[in-house]
C-alpha cells in the first residue's frame, strides 16, 4: 500500500511530470489557454496514458524481453501508442460524438506528446510490475492534468491582465510554469 | 479489402527494413555496450573492494525477509576461491529520490573499504555532491562496530562523517544506507 | 541560392525551438550544460537528416493514407540507431541525456519536417532543410545551455568562471529552464516587433 | 473653437470617492511593518540594515527600470515595490550577502511582477518568489542562521525542532518577542501582530485569511500534540516560530495574489495552513510558510472561479 | 437592539449638516418653465397644447399612450411659448413644453378636492393617482398606478415607505418627513388602501432621529403602520436592500418587490398621493435639495416642475467659485449635466454642485484585486470580474455572472483604490447585453 | 536479429490491419468539400457571414444555403476558390468593401459641450447627451471601433478620429455594428469620393456645431457633372449623399464644398487596390484575435 502511495505522491506532486520532469510540455503550453480544454486534454491524456502503459508493458514483457530484442523498444512503443491513439479516436468518433467533441479533438495531439512515450519507457526502466505500472501511469497522468488545470486557471486570469505584448502567450506561460515549479519545490521530501 | 492488404504489406516492408537496420546497428553496438556494462560493474566493484578477483551475486543467500529494506544486493568478492569481501548495494531515500550506493567491506579487517554512489537524482550543486570523492572518501576504512553519524561541523569522533554543506538530508541518507549494510555485515560475517 | 535559403531559414526565421516552439521538452530538460546541448543537437540533427533523406527519397511511393505511421517507423528506426550508437560510444552523454534520446521520436519538429518538407521536396533540398533545422535547433539549445550553465553552475563547457557558491543553482533546476526559455522567447518577440 | 476651457465635467456616477487609494494602502503597509523593522534592527544590528537596504533599493530601482522600459507611467507615491523589497528582506537570514539580497528582490520585481504587467497583474507573491528563488539558488547562504544580538551561528528554531538535535528549544516568550534566530523580520510575533492589527483596523486586509490560516495551523498542531502527547507548548511553538505571523498578516493577504471571494479567502487560509504543517512536519524543509502561500497562489484563480457568491435574490452563478 | 440592515454597502460621509436643518422654502416661480414630455419610465407623452395656448396651473398638457405612462401637468399658469428640445437631467435631449408664466397662479378647473376621500375604493384611487401624474419620487420615476395595479397570483402584504435618503448631501426627504409627517402617513394609508393591504412601514435611517420621533407621533393610533429605524449605511435606500432590512426577504433576481409581497414607495410619493386624493392636486411641485461645495447657500426648496436649475442657483446666491460638476440627484447615483439650463423634473430630489478643486486626480489604474468592490457590493456581484469581462468584450460571460442585477449604486467604485469607474463599465456591459437580447428577439 | 525483423514486421503489419479495418468500420462520413472549403476560408470566425463561425459557413455554402460572397473577409479570390471546389461559376462578383468613416469632426473642428471623464468607450459617452461634442451625429472619438476591429485595421489618428487602413480592412462589418453613431459605412474600395458628415441638422446649426459639417448648401449637387451628389432627406433632416453608381471619382464636389465635408481619398492607384485585394484574401493571419 505504502509503495503505491509513494508512487502517487511522488508522481503527482514531487516529480510532477510537467513541472519537474519536462515531459509533455507542448500540450501543456498549447492546450492550457482555456480551463474547459485543459480538462478535456487531461482526461484524454489520462485515458491514453493508462492504455499505453498497459499495452507497452505487455509488449515489453511478452514480446521484447523473451525475444531479447529490448533495443526495439522505441519503435515498438511508438507504434503501439500511435495505433492506440488512432484506434481510440475512431471508436469514440463513431460511438460517442459527444465524447469526441470533448476529448477527440485532443487525441491527435497526444501521439506526439513526450509524456505518453516517456512514461511508458519510465515504467519499464523502473522495473514495475503490472499493478505499479498502472498506478504509475495514472499518477503521472493525474500530475499532468493537475498542472494543466492549474495552468489553465492562471492563464484564464492572465487573459485580462496587462501583460507586456512581447510576453503574451507562450512566453508568459513559461514564466508561470517556472514559478509554479518553484512553488512545487515546496513538496520536496514529502515522501 | 485489397486496399488494406496493400497498405499492410507496405507497412510490413517498411517495418521489416527498419528492424533490419536497427538490428544491424544493434549487432554492431551490442557487444560494445555489453562489454561496457560489464566493465562498469567490475570497475565499480573494484573501486569499493579492490582485492577480489571474482565477484558473485549472493543476494538470495544473504537477504532475508527481515533484512533492512534498504539493502538491495549482496555480492561476495572471492580471492583465490575464498570469500574475502562483501559488496552491498543499498538504496536509501535521499532528498529527491532513491540513491544507489555500493559499499565494500573487508571480512578480514572488518572495515569499510570504500563506498561509491552509483545513481542519484539529488540536486546538482547540493546533494549531487555525494558523488564527489571528497565526500565518499570519508567512509574509507571506517570500522563496522558502531553506526556512523553525520555531523555538520568537522568530525571530532572517528565514527563521524562531515555533511555536505546544506545537504544534511542527502548526507544522512547515504550514511543510513551504509549503516544498514554495516549492521548486516556485522551480523552475518563474524 | 534557394538551397542556402533552405539552410538558413531553420536557423533564424523558422527556428524550430524559438519560432515554432516545438520540441520544448528536451530544450528544457537537458539544457543544464553546454555539453548536453551540443550532444542533443547532434543526435537530433542526425535523426532529422536520416529521416528527411529517406522520406524524401520514398515520397512518391509512400501511400498517402498511412504516411504518418510510415514516418514514425522510419524516424523511430533512426532514433534507435542513434540511441544505440551513443550508448556504445559516448556513454557519459548517453547517461546525461537519458530518456530524451528515445523521445526524439515524438519531437514534433521531426514529423513536422517530414510532413511539411521532405514529403514535398526532393532529396537535396531536404538535406539542406534538415541541416538548417538541425543547426537551428542546436544553436537554440546551446543558447539556453549557456545561460543556464553559466548562471546556474558558474561554468562554461565545464570551465569554471566564478566560484560555485556564487552560482544561482535554481537556473539548472526545472524553474530555471522554464524561465530562461520564457525570457528568451519574450526577448525575441520584442526584437521582432522592433524590426517589423 | 471659442473658449472651450471652462466646460463642465460630465462623468459617470458615483461622484464621491473614499480617500483610499493604492498609495495610501502601500503607505499603511509600510507603517504596519515598522514595528517588525525596529525589532529586526534591534536584534540583528548592522547586517539586518544591510540586507534591508539592499532589498528595498534593489526592488525600487528594478521597479523604476521596468516602468521605464515598458513605457508606463509611475503613479506618484506608489511604493508597492518598496513593500515587496521590505517583505523580502524580512524573510531572509540577516547574514545574507548584500548582492544576493538585491538579486532576489530584482528577480521578484522583474520576473514575478513586471513580466506579468506590473502592479495588480501578478499571480505569485513577488516577495515570496524572491525568497524561493534565493533559497533554491543559494541554499547554503539561505540556511545560515545567527543568534540575535551577538550573531553566532546557530540553527533556526524550526530547524532545531525538525532535526531534534536535543538542543534546548527557545522559550515561547522569546519566540513571541523575537529573541530567537531566524529570518530577520519574522522572529517577533508580537511586532507582526501589532502591524497586522493595524492593517485590519485600516481595512486593508480581511480577517478571513490570517484568521483561517493561523487557526488551521493551531488546530492541526494541537491535534498532533494531543495525539503524540507533546504538550500545550507544541502548537504555540508552531504558531510563533518561523514566519507564520509574517506570512499570515502580510503575505497571504497580498491583495493581488489572494482570492477575491470571501469563501475563497477562507479556503486559501485553510489550504495554506494545511500545507505549512505538512511541509514542516513531512517535507524536506523545516519551514513551510513561503511555499504554502506560493502553492495557494497557484490555485487562487481556480478558487476564485469556483467560489463565486450567490447573487442577491438568486441562485448560485456558475463560472 | 441591533438595528436591522443589509449585507455589504459602504459608509460615505453624509455632508447632510449643510441643509438638514434648513426648512424647505418655496422657490421663486420663474418666468418660464420647461416641462419635459418625458419624466417617467414608460411611454413618453405627446403634448396636448400648442404654442400660444393659454394654460392654467395643474392643467394636463401631456399624455402618453398605453398603460405604463403618466400624464404631465402645467406647473404655472400662462401661455405656451412652444415646444423645444432641451437637455434632460437623465442625459438626453427631450422635447419640453415651454410656458410663459403670467404670474397669476390660477388653478385649472380640473383641480378640485375630493369630498369623501375615505370612501374611495382601490380602483378609484388608482385612477386618481394616474390622472395626477404621480410617479415614484425616489428617483426611478416609475408610474405609481402601475405599481399599485394587482398582479395575478401576487398579493401585497406590506407597503414600505422609503425615508432612508442614504445619498450624501440630500435632505429633501428628511425635510419632508420633519415638515409633513401627517401627510406622509395619510398618503401611506391611501397607498395601502389602493393595494388592499393592511400593513405599512415607514423606514428611516438612524441619522434622522428627529424625523423618527415626529413620524412616530403621527402614526400613533394608526393601526398597522410602524416606523422602522435602520442603521445608517449606503445603499440602504435601495429597494431590494430596504426590503431585506425590513423583512429579511430577498427579491428574486429579475423579480419585483411584489414577488415577496412588498411595495416600496418614496415618502415624497406618499405625500403626492395624499395631495392628489384629498385635494385633487396633480404632481407639479416637489422638494429639492440644492447643496454641494460649489453653491453659496445650500438650501431646500419647494420647486415647481420645469424650473431651471439656473433659477434655483441664482436664488442660492450663485456658484461658490469655479465649478466642476453639476449633479442632478445625489453624489452616488446622480447624473452630471453639462449646463445649468436643465429643468427640475418629477424625479429631481436634489442638485449637487461640486467646486473645481484642482486637486490631483487619481487616474484609473490596473485593478489590484483588493476585493473591496466585492465586499461592498450589496448584490454580491464581483464588479472587478465584470469589468475585466467588459474589457474583453465578453458580454455573455458577464451576463452569466448576473451583471444585469447590478443596481448601479456605486458602492464598488467608492472604495476602489485603483479608482476604476466600475459602474460605468458595468453599464456598458448591460447596454451590450440588452442590445444582444434585442437582436436575438429580432 | 531474425526475431527482431519478424516481430517488428508482424507488429507493423498487425497495426496496419487493425487500423485498416478500423478505419473502414468506424468511418464517419464528412463531406470532403466542407473540409476543403473550411481550409480555404480565412478562419477568422468573425461571423459576418451570419453563420456561427467558419465551419458553419462552409457547411452552409456546400448545402446551398448561402453564397460564397457572404464571407466578406475572403475577398474575390476566395469566391473563386470556393467556386472551383464546388465546380460552379463565380456569378456574384462583388467589389471588396472597406469601412469608410463618415465624420471629419476631429479635435479642434467640433465644438464641445462638456469635458468627458470616464472610460474610453463611445457607448459610455454616448449615454450622456450623445457624447461630448455639440454635434449629435458625429464621431465620439473614444475608439470603440478601434477595439472591436478583429483585423487591427483601425487606429486612432492624431485628431482623435479613427483611421481605417484599407489594406487591412476586410469589410467584416464589425465596426459598423459597433459605432453608436453609425459613422461607418461599407463602401466599395474604388469609391473614393465620400461625404464625410452625417449631420442632418439645418446648415446653421450644423455649422455652429462643427466647422467641417455638411451645411446643405448644395454646391456639390450643383457642380457634379455626373449628377451623382444630392442633398436628400435623411433621418430627421437632410444631408448630401453620393450615388456611387454614378460617381466617377472626378473630385469636383470635393473642391467645391465650402466646409470640405466631401473629400476624395488621395488617389488610390489600381496597383494599390489590387494589392489590398490580395492582402485581404490572404485571409487569416492566425493572429488568434478571433479566439
Ligand atoms: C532547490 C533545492 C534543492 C535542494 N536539494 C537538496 C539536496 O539535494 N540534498 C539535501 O540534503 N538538501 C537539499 N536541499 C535542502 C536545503 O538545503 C535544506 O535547507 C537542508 O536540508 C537543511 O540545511 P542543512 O543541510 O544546512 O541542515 C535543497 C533545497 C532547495 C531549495
Ligand atoms: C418594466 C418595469 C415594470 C415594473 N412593474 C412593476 C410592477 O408591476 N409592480 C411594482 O410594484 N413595481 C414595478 N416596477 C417598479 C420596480 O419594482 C421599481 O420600483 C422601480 O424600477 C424603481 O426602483 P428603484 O428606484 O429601486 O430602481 C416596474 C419597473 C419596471 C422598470
Ligand atoms: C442605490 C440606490 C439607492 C436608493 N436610495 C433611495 C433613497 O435613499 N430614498 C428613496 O426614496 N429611494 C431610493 N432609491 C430608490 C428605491 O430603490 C425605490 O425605487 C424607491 O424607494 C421606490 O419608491 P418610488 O417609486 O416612490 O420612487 C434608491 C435606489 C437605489 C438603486
Ligand atoms: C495588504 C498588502 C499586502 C502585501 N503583501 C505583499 C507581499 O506579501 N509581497 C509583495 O511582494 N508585495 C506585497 N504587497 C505589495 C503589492 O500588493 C505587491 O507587490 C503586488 O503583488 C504587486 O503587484 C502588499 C500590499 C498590500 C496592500
Ligand atoms: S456592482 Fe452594481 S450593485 Fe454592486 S456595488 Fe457596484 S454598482 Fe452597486
Ligand atoms: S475595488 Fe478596485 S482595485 Fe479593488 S478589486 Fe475592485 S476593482 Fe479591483
Ligand atoms: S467612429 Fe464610432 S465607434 Fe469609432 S470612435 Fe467614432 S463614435 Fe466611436
Ligand atoms: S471592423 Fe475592421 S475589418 Fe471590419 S469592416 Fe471595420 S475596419 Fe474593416
Ligand atoms: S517536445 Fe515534449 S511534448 Fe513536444
Amino acid at each position: 500500500m505504502q509503495e503505491y502511495f509513494i508512487i502517487i505522491i511522488g508522481a503527482v506532486l514531487i516529480n510532477n511530470i510537467v513541472l519537474a520532469q519536462f515531459l509533455g510540455i507542448c500540450p501543456f503550453l498549447g492546450v492550457s489557454k482555456k480551463l474547459s480544454a485543459a480538462i478535456g486534454m487531461g482526461a484524454a491524456v489520462t485515458f491514453v496514458l493508462v492504455l499505453a502503459g498497459l499495452f507497452t508493458w505487455l509488449v515489453q514483457t511478452f514480446v521484447l524481453n523473451p525475444f531479447n530484442i529490448g533495443y526495439l523498444q522505441t519503435i515498438a512503443f511508438i507504434l503501439i501508442i500511435g495505433a492506440l491513439v488512432q484506434f481510440v479516436e475512431m471508436v469514440i468518433k463513431k460511438y460517442s460524438p459527444g465524447l469526441y467533441k470533448a476529448l477527440g479533438i485532443y487525441l491527435p495531439l497526444i501521439t506526439t506528446n513526450c509524456a505518453v512515450l516517456g512514461v511508458a519507457i519510465l515504467n519499464i526502466q523502473k522495473d514495475f510490475d503490472l499493478g505499479k505500472t498502472i498506478v504509475h501511469s495514472v499518477s503521472h497522468a493525474l500530475g499532468f492534468t493537475l498542472a494543466l488545470i492549474l495552468m489553465a486557471g492562471i492563464r484564464e486570469r492572465l487573459e485580462s491582465e496587462d501583460i507586456p505584448k512581447c510576453m503574451q502567450g507562450v512566453p508568459i506561460a513559461l514564466v508561470v510554469a517556472s514559478l509554479m515549479s518553484t512553488a512545487f519545490l515546496g513538496f520536496s521530501g514529502l515522501i | 479489402m485489397l486496399d488494406i492488404t496493400k497498405l499492410c504489406i507496405f507497412l510490413l516492408v517498411v517495418s521489416t527494413v527498419a528492424a533490419f537496420g536497427v538490428g544491424y546497428v544493434n549487432s554492431m553496438t551490442a557487444p560494445v555496450i555489453h562489454k561496457q556494462a560489464e566493465q562498469a560493474k567490475v570497475n565499480s566493484f573494484r573501486e569499493v573492494y579492490p582485492q577480489g578477483d571474482e565477484v558473485k551475486d549472493e543476494t538470495a543467500k544473504y537477504l532475508k525477509k527481515d533484512s533492512s529494506p534498504l539493502l538491495k544486493e549482496v555480492n561476495m568478492a572471492y580471492k583465490g576461491g575464498a570469500p574475502a569481501g562483501v559488496i552491498y548495494t543499498v538504496e536509501p531515500k535521499g532528498f529527491s529520490g532513491p540513491i544507489t550506493i555500493l559499499a565494500g567491506f573487508d571480512i578480514a579487517s572488518r572495515k569499510l573499504t570504500a563506498i561509491k554512489v552509483l545513481n542519484q537524482t539529488e540536486t546538482p550543486g547540493l546533494g549531487a555532491k555525494a558523488k564527489d570523492p571528497l565526500f565518499q572518501d570519508q567512509y574509507k576504512g571506517k570500522g563496522t562496530e558502531t553506526d556512523l553519524e553525520v555531523s555538520k561541523t568537522p568530525p571530532t569522533k572517528d565514527n563521524q562523517i562531515q555533511a555536505i554543506t546544506a545537504s544534511t538530508i542527502t548526507s544522512k541518507a547515504v550514511t543510513s544506507g551504509i549503516n544498514a549494510a554495516r549492521e548486516h555485515f556485522a551480523g552475518n560475517f563474524k | 541560392m534557394s538551397l542556402l535559403n533552405e539552410f538558413t531559414k531553420g536557423i533564424i526565421k523558422e527556428n524550430p525551438l524559438f519560432r515554432l516552439v516545438l520540441g520544448t521538452c528536451p530544450a528544457l530538460a537537458i539544457t543544464t550544460s553546454v555539453d548536453n546541448g551540443l550532444g542533443m543537437g547532434a543526435a537530433f540533427t542526425a535523426v532529422l537528416l536520416g529521416s528527411n533523406i529517406v522520406i524524401s527519397a520514398m515520397r512518391k511511393i509512400i501511400p498517402d493514407s498511412i504516411r504518418i505511421p510510415v514516418y514514425i517507423v522510419i524516424i523511430a528506426a533512426f532514433v534507435t540507431m542513434i540511441d544505440l550508437l551513443m550508448h556504445a560510444f559516448s556513454p557519459d552523454l548517453y547517461k546525461a541525456l537519458g530518456i530524451f534520446i528515445p523521445l526524439i521520436v515524438v519531437n514534433c519538429i521531426i514529423i513536422g519536417r517530414a510532413e511539411a518538407f521532405a514529403n514535398r521536396n526532393s532529396v537535396v533540398p531536404s538535406i539542406f532543410d534538415a541541416l538548417g533545422m538541425g543547426v537551428g535547433f542546436t544553436l537554440a539549445l546551446v543558447l539556453m545551455c549557456t545561460f543556464r550553465e553559466v548562471l546556474g553552475a558558474g561554468t562554461f563547457l565545464g570551465v569554471r568562471l566564478f566560484p560555485e557558491t556564487k552560482a544561482a543553482i535554481m537556473m539548472i533546476l526545472p524553474p530555471g529552464g522554464f524561465v530562461t526559455f520564457g525570457c528568451i522567447l519574450g526577448f525575441l518577440n520584442k526584437l521582432q516587433a522592433k524590426n517589423a | 473653437m471659442s473658449s472651450q476651457e471652462n466646460l463642465l465635467v460630465v462623468s459617470s456616477s458615483p461622484h464621491l470617492h473614499s480617500r483610499d487609494d493604492i498609495t495610501v494602502a502601500m503607505r499603511d503597509v509600510l507603517i504596519a511593518l515598522a514595528p517588525a523593522l525596529l525589532v529586526a534592527v534591534y536584534f540583528f544590528r548592522l547586517p539586518a540594515v544591510i540586507v534591508i537596504v539592499s532589498c528595498v533599493a534593489g526592488a525600487y530601482l528594478a521597479e523604476l527600470a521596468c516602468l521605464r522600459i515598458m513605457k508606463k507611467e509611475r503613479i506618484p507615491g506608489e511604493y508597492s515595490a518598496v513593500v515587496t523589497g521590505l517583505l523580502l528582506a524580512f524573510c531572509l537570514p540577516p547574514t545574507l550577502p548584500a548582492w544576493m539580497a538585491a538579486l532576489g528582490s530584482i528577480f521578484a520585481v522583474v520576473i514575478a511582477k513586471h513580466l506579468f504587467g506590473g502592479l495588480g497583474c501578478n499571480i505569485f507573491n513577488p516577495a515570496l518568489i524572491g525568497r524561493a528563488f534565493l533559497l533554491a539558488s543559494f541554499p547554503v547562504a539561505m540556511t545560515t542562521w545567527v543568534t540575535p544580538i551577538d550573531g553566532l551561528t546557530t540553527a533556526s528554531p524550526l530547524g532545531m525542532l525538525k532535526e531534534a538535535t536535543g538542543r534546548q528549544l527557545p522559550s515561547i516568550a522569546d519566540l513571541f518577542l523575537g529573541n530567537v534566530s531566524g529570518s530577520l523580520g519574522e522572529t517577533s510575533a508580537l511586532a507582526l501582530l501589532i502591524g497586522g492589527l493595524y492593517l485590519l483596523y485600516r481595512g486593508h486586509i480581511d480577517w478571513r485569511i490570517p484568521g483561517s490560516y493561523l487557526g488551521t495551523v493551531f488546530v492541526l498542531t494541537s491535534i498532533i500534540a494531543a495525539v503524540k502527547g507533546l504538550g500545550p507548548d507544541y502548537p504555540l511553538f508552531h504558531m510563533f516560530a518561523g514566519g507564520l505571523f509574517l506570512g499570515a498578516f502580510f503575505m497571504a493577504t497580498d491583495w493581488v495574489t489572494s482570492p477575491i471571494t470571501k469563501t475563497g479567502r477562507i479556503i486559501f487560509g485553510v489550504g495554506a495552513g494545511i500545507l505549512v504543517v505538512l511541509i514542516r512536519l513531512k517535507g524536506a524543509y523545516p519551514e513551510g510558510v513561503c511555499y504554502s502561500i506560493l502553492l495557494m497562489n497557484v490555485v487562487t484563480p481556480l478558487i476564485d472561479r469556483y467560489t463565486k457568491a450567490r447573487v442577491f435574490g438568486g441562485v448560485k452563478s456558475h463560472a | 437592539m441591533r438595528k436591522a440592515s443589509f449585507k455589504g454597502g459602504i459608509h460615505p460621509h453624509g455632508y447632510k449638516e449643510l441643509t438638514s436643518g434648513k426648512a424647505a422654502v418655496p422657490a421663486h416661480v420663474p418666468d418660464r418653465v420647461y416641462i419635459p414630455l418625458s419624466q417617467h419610465i414608460g411611454a413618453p407623452c405627446s403634448a396636448l397644447v400648442l404654442a400660444g395656448d393659454k394654460v392654467k396651473k395643474g392643467q394636463k398638457i401631456g399624455e402618453g399612450k398605453g398603460f405604463v405612462t403618466a400624464p404631465i401637468h402645467a406647473s404655472v399658469s400662462g401661455t405656451v411659448a412652444g415646444i423645444e428640445l432641451k437637455e434632460h437631467p437623465g442625459g438626453s435631449f427631450v422635447p419640453c413644453v415651454v410656458i410663459e408664466n403670467d404670474g397669476k397662479d390660477e388653478w385649472a378647473e380640473t383641480v378640485k378636492p375630493n369630498k369623501a376621500p375615505a370612501g374611495l375604493d382601490s380602483q378609484e384611487l388608482r385612477k386618481i393617482i394616474f390622472e395626477a401624474g404621480i410617479v415614484g419620487m425616489g428617483g426611478a420615476t416609475f408610474p405609481s398606478h402601475v405599481k399599485y395595479s394587482p398582479v395575478e397570483g401576487k398579493k401585497a402584504e406590506v407597503v414600505i415607505l422609503n425615508g432612508i435618503e442614504c445619498e450624501p448631501y440630500l435632505t429633501s426627504d428628511h425635510r419632508l418627513m420633519v415638515e409633513k409627517p401627517e401627510r406622509i402617513v395619510a398618503g401611506l394609508r391611501y397607498i395601502m388602501r389602493s393595494v388592499c393591504c393592511g400593513r405599512g412601514i415607514i423606514a428611516v435611517e438612524d441619522n434622522k432621529m428627529d424625523a423618527v420621533s415626529l413620524l412616530e407621533k403621527a402614526v400613533a393610533g394608526e393601526g398597522g403602520i410602524t416606523v422602522q429605524v435602520l442603521k445608517e449605511k449606503y445603499p440602504q435606500g435601495s429597494e431590494k436592500q430596504l426590503i431585506y432590512a425590513c423583512t429579511g426577504k430577498q427579491v428574486p433576481v429579475g423579480g419585483l418587490p411584489l414577488d415577496v409581497g412588498v411595495i416600496v414607495n418614496n415618502v415624497g410619493t406618499a405625500v403626492a398621493v395624499a395631495e392628489a386624493v384629498e385635494y385633487g392636486i396633480p404632481l407639479i411641485e416637489r422638494y429639492v435639495t440644492l447643496s454641494g461645495s460649489g453653491i453659496s447657500e445650500p438650501a431646500n426648496y419647494l420647486v415647481r416642475i420645469g424650473t431651471l436649475f439656473k433659477d434655483l442657483i441664482d436664488q442660492s446666491g450663485g456658484y461658490a467659485g469655479e465649478i466642476e460638476k453639476i449633479i442632478a440627484g445625489g453624489l452616488m447615483m446622480g447624473k452630471t449635466v453639462f449646463s445649468d439650463e436643465v429643468p427640475v423634473v418629477k424625479g429631481s430630489s436634489g442638485i449637487v454642485i461640486i467646486r473645481d478643486e484642482a486637486k490631483r486626480k487619481f487616474k484609473e489604474v490596473n485593478c489590484v484585486r483588493c476585493a473591496k468592490c466585492v465586499d461592498a457590493c450589496p448584490i454580491f456581484l464581483e464588479p472587478t470580474t465584470l469589468v475585466k469581462l467588459a474589457k474583453l468584450r465578453a458580454w455573455d460571460e458577464a451576463e452569466q455572472l448576473n451583471v444585469t442585477s447590478c443596481i448601479e449604486c456605486g458602492s464598488c467604485v467608492y472604495g476602489c483604490p485603483a479608482h476604476i469607474p466600475l459602474v460605468q463599465y458595468i453599464r456598458r456591459v448591460k447596454q451590450a447585453v440588452l442590445a444582444a437580447k434585442a437582436k436575438d428577439k429580432k | 536479429m531474425l526475431a527482431a525483423v519478424i516481430s517488428l514486421g508482424v507488429m507493423g503489419a498487425a497495426f496496419g490491419v487493425i487500423l485498416g479495418i478500423a478505419s473502414k468500420k468506424f468511418a464517419v462520413q464528412i463531406d470532403p468539400k466542407v473540409q476543403e472549403i473550411l481550409s480555404a476560408l480565412p478562419g477568422a470566425n468573425c461571423g459576418s457571414c451570419g453563420f456561427p463561425g467558419c465551419e458553419g459557413f462552409a457547411e452552409g455554402v456546400v448545402g446551398g444555403e448561402t453564397k460564397p460572397s457572404a464571407c466578406s473577409p475572403g475577398g474575390q479570390s476566395l469566391y473563386e476558390k470556393i467556386a472551383a471546389i464546388l465546380g460552379t461559376e463565380v456569378s456574384d462578383y462583388e467589389e471588396r468593401k472597406v469601412a469608410q468613416r463618415l465624420c471629419q469632426g476631429g479635435i479642434g473642428q467640433s465644438r464641445m459641450l462638456y469635458r468627458y471623464e470616464g472610460i474610453e468607450d463611445c457607448h459610455a459617452a454616448f449615454a450622456a447627451f450623445k457624447g461630448p461634442k455639440a454635434c449629435n451625429y458625429g464621431c465620439i472619438r473614444l475608439g470603440s471601433c478601434v477595439k472591436v476591429c478583429p483585423f487591427g485595421a483601425i487606429e486612432s489618428g492624431a485628431d482623435g478620429l479613427p483611421v481605417v487602413d484599407y489594406y487591412k480592412c476586410t469589410g467584416c462589418n464589425k465596426c459598423v455594428e459597433e459605432c453608436p453613431q453609425n459613422i461607418f459605412r461599407l463602401v466599395g474600395i474604388t469609391h473614393l469620393a465620400n461625404v464625410r458628415c452625417v449631420n442632418t441638422d439645418k446648415g446653421k446649426d450644423a455649422k455652429n456645431a462643427c466647422s467641417v459639417a455638411c451645411i446643405k448648401c448644395k454646391l456639390c449637387e450643383k457642380n457634379c457633372p455626373e449628377d451623382a451628389v444630392h442633398v436628400v432627406p435623411y433621418g430627421t433632416g437632410t444631408v448630401a449623399v453620393i450615388d456611387y453608381e454614378k460617381c466617377t471619382n472626378c473630385g469636383i464636389c470635393a473642391t467645391k464644398c465650402p466646409t470640405k465635408a466631401i473629400d476624395i481619398i488621395p488617389p488610390i492607384s489600381e496597383e494599390v487596390i489590387l494589392k489590398s485585394e490580395e492582402h485581404a484574401s490572404a485571409g487569416c493571419q492566425r493572429c488568434e484575435v478571433c479566439q
